[in-house]
């Protein structure tokens, strides 16, 4: 499972949850996101600003801001 | 000190009294002919114990809000007659899915359609176990007093919360309309049963989950802090629903089990001189009545009669009847009805003995009389 | 792990949901889960009640006290668990066919109880569930698969029947508009009475499919475009307006709820005892 | 079953025939026998002949129907006219003195007393002539007691009018002893 | 013999009707058949449906096509009389309990659609065939068989609640104001689309007996005292307007109609031939 | 000249396709899986041919609509699945006791409840029957095959028509959403049987009146210059209701007559290797695919089994399953539900063979080797 | 039946369908109705303006201005 | 019985195997033979593992589902992993070359070769998949002669389209021939 989950920043995507809709993409106002074999990829998190637009957006909870440690 | 109230008291008023007793605090419902006093008296009798009434948009909803006021932890009940028994069908195959304890009373009047609305009938016996769409468990118990309607409601919700099932009362436009001498009992001597709550931790409870050698599993209401989920998809121990067939032919088996396996404790019924009788007549609810005033006229002139009034129509009591069959030369079915539970006692009679039916469906309930004369031609 | 409001909220063991890639269910559900935390409301004293639908499958995924019922008639349900246990917090996520199809005269009828159930339609203006089937509020001359020739129904606007029927507050979002619909509902859990909040959805895989509207993406393209906040619409000239709809607040009035009432019936036999 | 004495109440729709059945059958109960009551139904009952029954026995009561009556009591013509047949041969039928008896009424014994009449002059209310009926079918047939009749009548009516009721019921009784 | 309206519309030998003494339903039904006469409809095609109450046996005794239904599902049998027929005049009389309890669904369907049917309501605001239970309709705080301790439902405004679902003709009248509503049925029926009239009724029997509103001309007075023309409302102050109700024309708009956007599909089939 | 067309085609486009060329130009319902294609397609074709179609709000709204297309004078469909049956058996008594022609489609999934929406079932075969209250007549039909469909489908209407009664087609998931190849006949090929209507004017019409030696009315429809008047309450034969006991038993009488004393008529069947067999699977709808499979693996190997296939499941071919039972050593009967037809067969064989249930509610299929076991089980 | 018909100038009452609930009689703008034995009677015909009111709102159809005559 | 054959496509949603099932199904049929096909329903099939299944015979056709199949067509990994072992064990099992082939599978014959591969690079459209396999199927087992079955895929397919589908079934012949 984890290795399914990459994090940068405060950014963190669980692939797994993804199912490559484009939103989170397509509505990132500084275009931080893409696309790649269907799932969503972080082509540049120096952009982001934690604005939490995806997260927002995303219909399968596939990408966060922050997220919860409190697992193994 | 026991208290026993001697009064006159209506059919469907016991019907209210016995829920009341036994512990009914939801009535969910819609009027309808010849059922309204039920819900009428509920409304009225409820909020002094601290129970809820609501007169909901249709029999649809009134089902609905039974099941929902059940979930939420109160012994709940809903009355009608045939035009919202069909309303209510598909509902109380959910409440049976789902395991959901709820009574759902009908007050059987003329039908099909609007029929004869305030005509009493016996015609929808058949529907009581089968109207709603797929296999599925039901209980159906059927009065013949008004101090039995009393004693059946008790019962109902008893076995509703035991059970964890809907139970439907079938009683008909007589026993619900007429005044009878009933003593209540004193509640002390009220046998109540409560549906099992889970011992477990939420964490631990799984809503499906039974115990070994048991089929009925605990159920927790919403907001006991046990957070569950309840659907109508067929579904596994946990609540969620499941395509899995083994999961499907678990649950259903479980579900129809948990009657069968319980026959003893559900099944009941009257046998009046049936030790000695040729003839037996199989009769219920008001009819029953009929057929004792029968017997007696018939003893009286020596003839070898009996009755058979089983108070638990579904599950049917095969096993008796089967008994019986191999006992007598002849069991006439006395019914209001173009012949329903006549084809219970014919399949499970298996050609022991032959078995006839005395129905009509007219409107008018059948005499001792009639009766007599059956007996007498089957002779 | 996930992210903490879903952790919180959600029975993440049930994810990935079984909704489409890109379907709007998923946005609205995680706006009801939003409005719930930011009004921090007590998880065993919420009960999420559905009907049949996509939409009614959102109650599978939320960590509260869940039923999924029967086909259009969640709030008949919902209104028998509120007046059994008034103390719950109950809200009704279904869908447009769910509840203003098959469950209209539930909807109605809640709403002229005003009884304190918050309603959140997830409008994805078409039957999901059984493959795309015109709804209540497929526009007029789109398409369904039982609408092959083009639809010749009016929709619903479904706040404002709710409103005409009794419901206290009533109010408009989208999937796009996520934020401000997690307001909304917040505000209609907050309403003593019944709240009705329509969520424009999305569906891609039918009405998309079926009134090619493209991809997800142009859906909620789509939305941004063509939602209008009422706050705002009511300084714009009429022309600016065609072809666009309302989001927003409609109504927010007081009148008394119905298990109040219901409990001062109650209290008059308690009293007298 | 020879035990039983069954009682049919008719009259039109807002005469309290049901009532009437009912305190009948309490007072049988208050006396320690059985008692069951039953009526019709329906929306015909709103316009047409309206009738309450009664069976009162000592002991268990199946058939809880009417079928041939011991007694009929009939405050209509049309109420008569329709159950005047319904009476066994050796029952007794009373009627209010207004109506015009069928000629091939069977019956031991026919009692024609100014049932309504007595309720509107001497009681001043028409409401009570169920009242007023039931004390002459008590003085006639004994089939409950005066004291349970009393007592179930005083149960049943509204608070306020049980002096008229009991006026009512003492000028039933005297309709027959004064026949 | 009877009056040369009673005769040429009713099937007098179903006369008397099984309506209680000063029950207002026969007034009610008198203004629909008079409706019928003013326009000069041709009997053979005009249809009466209506579901089941005290108000639904109204078709029994009007010498029409008559369909006498299951209880609420007047429009829904109605919708199909028409749809398979539109040359027919589709008629549904129904009560508050017919039309608003069980059959709201259907009657804000049918208002949807805009399918060219005139529900005439004969609201008694209460369930009279049974008994004298509460109805959708029945104020607060007033007494029904199951409102023992006074009812705690807000009442529909059916009118309002019909035009909010999409009914482009609405109106309310009474049985004190008979000739009124003839006129408004008369409009309700040329209109084409959908239209609702409301027909304050009144039932001295239940709703009269349980909340002590006296006698049915007591009933007929309250009626004329207490119904204001919407004409007349609009200019008098609000104080003047409190406890009492409008009658009069509340909507009156042209939209598609339902039969014909159906008939011009089939149509674009036989062009094609 | 005669044109067949040779297709695939799915059986829910069959049953369509079928009721179009028996003479439907009406649908009313509302969409539910499996049964959702009939509803599509039937939008699709029925413009074409003049016809209309419309979704209504629910199911009840669907029959509702059905049955007044049909007092119209269209002949009318509606279809459904498990819910959605339970829904509209109310309005399903209505058109029994109003006699009015309808065809309702239920394509069976998994039950009780919402259960397994995509799965195929036989679960709804005793609600066919008993599902609304009250006594009344009801045909069902039960095809195997996409062709059977077709076949049945337009039997299905021509019963309608004839006996003025509702008539459900009780398919499955499997029969409904399978594609098979068909071969549609040429419209010359196929027997159409259209209401009777009235031949006398109107002022003599009286809608329930039956000629003498007849037992179904003729029929005008709403707008043809006939004013007459419907109504679910027991009624006389001038449609108005009556509160008389002779006429309610005359009517009721008259409606169980017209099915029963036509069974000839509505009876079909088909019987497979039955001639010599010592044990006889009965089965029906998809099921009896795999017992036909099984019949002839088993003949392979020499035993003496026979399939029995009810098309027509009510009325109950009773008196052919009680010559079987006479004849055989055991009837194996095989559906997809947890015991409903069987009861019938249980009954009806009197004790005469075995009877025992192979039974599956699972949302899965029986196979044929289940079947080819379980007679050699029995043998 | 033609005997339960009281016709006086054009107002004609039908007795057996009136219910007597004095609809009619309350309403007439000139006071010319009255009940007796439960049922309408004209108590003075000579004020009747054949308004029609009496009709219109009567729930019987008893009262009734004309009225057709083709019957026996 | 043993004339029949057997097949099931299995993959995932989009891939159009209902349709090359319902093509396979109906050039039997053009073939003059006799076709079954049916396929998996429900909510679970818009994630998850997709099939749909044909039976093709020359006989008619009692049991309509396919239990072992005699031919099983595997175009996702969770597909093949799920469908495996439904395969006869003298069945043939057709995958696209990207699949890991579990080891116990048993099976006459396996055929792995570049399906998704061939309609991406060499008809430029994901889409025929479905054809490219049909073309596989038909090339390895004759099971429909290629005349019929380029018949029935032109009816199915949209218009504009055909010379595309063609070549995507041309496609799927060689990549057996050359296999
Ligand atoms: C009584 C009944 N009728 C019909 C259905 C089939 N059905 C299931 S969901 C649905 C429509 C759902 O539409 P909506 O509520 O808009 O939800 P969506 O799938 O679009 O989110 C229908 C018609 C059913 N399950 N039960
Ligand atoms: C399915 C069903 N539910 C309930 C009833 C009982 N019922 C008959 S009429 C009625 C209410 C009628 O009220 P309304 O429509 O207001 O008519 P009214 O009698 O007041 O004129 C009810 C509840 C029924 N016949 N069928
Ligand atoms: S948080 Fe905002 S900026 Fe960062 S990736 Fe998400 S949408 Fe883009
Ligand atoms: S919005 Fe979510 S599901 Fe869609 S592409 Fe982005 S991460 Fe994936
Ligand atoms: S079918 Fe539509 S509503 Fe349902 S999950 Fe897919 S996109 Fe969402
Ligand atoms: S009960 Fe009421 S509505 Fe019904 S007929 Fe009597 S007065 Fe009219
Ligand atoms: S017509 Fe007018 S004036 Fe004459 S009696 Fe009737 S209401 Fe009175
Ligand atoms: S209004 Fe009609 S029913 Fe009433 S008293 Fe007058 S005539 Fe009689
Ligand atoms: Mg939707
Ligand atoms: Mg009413």
């Amino acid at each position: 499972m984890s290795k399914a989950i990459e994090k940068k920043a405060n950014l963190q995507i669980k692939r797994d949850l993804c199912k490559g809709c484009k939103i989170c993409v397509q509505f990132c106002p500084k275009d931080v996101l893409t696309m790649e074999g269907g799932k969503v990829k972080i082509k540049d998190i120096e952009k982001c600003i934690e604005c939490g637009l995806c997260e927002l957006r995303c219909p399968d909870y596939a990408i966060f801001l922050g997220g919860s440690e409190d697992e193994e | 000190m026991k208290s026993r109230k001697v009064k006159l008291m209506q059919g469907n008023e016991a019907c209210v009294e016995g829920a009341i007793a036994a512990g009914m605090r939801f009535y969910g419902g819609y009027p309808i002919t010849p059922s309204t006093e039920i819900a009428e008296i509920s409304a009225v009798k409820l909020p002094a114990v601290g129970g809820k009434f609501i007169q909901m948009e249709d029999e649809i909803g009134g089902i609905a809000a039974a099941i929902g006021g059940s979930l939420a932890g109160l012994k709940s009940m809903t009355a009608t007659s045939g035009p919202g028994f069909s309303l209510k069908q598909e509902n109380l195959g959910y409440a049976a899915i789902a395991e959901i304890p709820l009574v759902v009373v009908n007050v059987q009047r003329g039908g099909p359609s609007t029929g004869l609305p305030t005509a009493p009938a016996q015609g929808d016996v058949m529907q009581a176990k089968w109207g709603t769409h797929g296999d599925h468990p039901i209980i159906a118990l059927s009065p013949s007093s008004v101090r039995e309607t009393f004693d059946v409601t008790v019962r109902a919700f008893n076995l509703a919360e035991k059970y964890r099932t809907p139970v439907v009362i079938l009683t008909d436009e007589v026993v619900g309309h007429m005044r009878e001498k009933i003593e209540i009992p004193d509640p002390s001597e009220i046998e109540i049963i409560d549906r099992k709550k889970p011992e477990v931790d939420p964490e631990n409870y799984l809503p499906y989950e039974v115990k070994d050698g048991e089929l009925v599993p605990p159920m927790a209401a919403f907001g006991d802090g046990y957070r569950f989920h309840v659907t109508g998809l067929t579904h596994d121990e946990t609540g969620f629903p499941s395509n899995s067939s083994e999961i499907a032919e678990a649950l259903l088996n479980r579900l129809m089990n948990k009657i069968n396996a319980n026959l003893d404790d559900i099944l009941d019924y009257e046998e009046f001189m049936c030790d000695d009788a040729e003839i037996v007549v199989f009769s219920y609810g008001s009819t029953a009545r009929s057929a004792k005033s029968a017997v007696k006229k018939l003893r009286e002139e020596g003839i070898k009669v009996g009755l058979f009034r089983p108070i638990t129509i579904w599950p049917f009591p095969e096993e008796k009847v089967y008994e019986l069959s191999k006992k007598v030369k002849s069991i006439i079915v006395a019914e209001m009805n173009l012949g329903q539970l006549v084809l219970e006692v014919e399949r499970v009679s298996k050609g022991n003995c032959k078995v006839s039916h005395l129905g009509k469906a007219n409107g008018e309930v059948i005499t001792p009389n009639e009766i007599v004369s059956r007996v007498k031609e089957v002779l | 792990m996930a992210s903490k409001l879903i952790k919180d909220y959600f029975r993440t063991d049930k994810l990935p949901h079984i909704w489409c890639p890109g379907c709007g269910h998923g946005i609205l559900m995680r706006s009801v889960a939003q409005a719930i935390d930011n009004l921090g409301l007590d998880k065993d004293k919420v009960c999420i009640v559905s009907g049949i639908g996509c939409s009614s499958r959102a109650p599978g995924y939320m960590d509260f006290n869940t039923l999924h019922t029967t086909h259009g008639r969640a709030l008949a349900f919902a209104t028998g668990v509120k007046l059994a246990r008034p103390e719950l917090e109950v809200i009704v996520v279904t869908g447009d066919g769910d509840c203003a199809a098959i469950g209209g005269n539930h909807l109605i009828h809640a709403a002229r109880r005003n009884i304190n159930i918050t309603t959140v339609v997830f409008n994805n203006n078409i039957y999901g569930m059984t493959g795309g089937q015109y709804s209540p509020t497929t526009p007029t001359n789109e398409f369904g698969t039982t609408a092959p020739y083009g639809n010749i129904d009016k929709p619903f606007d479904i706040p404002a029947l709710a409103g005409a029927a009794g419901a206290t507050y009533t109010a408009r979002g989208t999937a796009y508009h996520a934020k401000q619909l997690t307001k909304l509902v917040e505000k209609g859990i907050k309403n003593k009475g019944f709240s009705l909040i329509e969520g424009i959805s999305i569906c891609p895989t039918y009405y998309g499919r079926k009134n090619k509207k493209g991809s997800a993406v142009d859906m909620m393209n789509w939305l941004k475009d063509n939602a209008v906040d009422i706050k705002v619409a009511e300084k714009l000239p009429k022309e600016k307006l065609e072809g666009k709809f309302l989001i927003g607040e409609f109504k927010n009035t007081t009148e008394p709820e119905y298990t109040e009432e219901y409990m001062k019936i109650i209290e008059r036999f308690q009293k007298e005892r | 079953m020879a035990v039983q004495t069954e009682i049919r109440l008719t009259g039109s729709g807002g005469q309290g025939l049901i009532l009437a059945g009912i305190i009948l059958a309490e007072s049988a109960i208050l006396q320690g026998g059985n008692a069951v009551q039953s009526q019709s139904y329906g929306p015909e009952a709103r316009g047409g002949a309206s009738k309450a029954e009664v069976i009162i026995s000592e002991e268990e009561i199946d058939f809880p129907k009417v079928d041939k009556a011991d007694i009929l009591l009939s405050l209509t013509q049309i109420a008569l006219d329709k159950y005047a047949d319904s009476l066994k041969e050796d029952g007794i039928l009373v009627v209010d003195s207004e109506l015009d008896i069928p000629e091939d009424v069977k019956a031991s014994k026919i009692v024609a007393v100014p049932i309504l009449k007595t309720a509107i002059e001497k009681i001043g209310k028409a409401m009570v002539a169920n009242i007023v009926a039931l004390g002459v079918i008590q003085e006639l047939t004994n089939v409950v007691s005066k004291e349970y009749l009393e007592k179930a009548v005083l149960n049943r009516v509204p608070k306020g009018t049980e002096e008229l009721n009991k006026k009512a019921l003492q000028e039933g009784y005297n309709l027959v002893k004064d026949a």
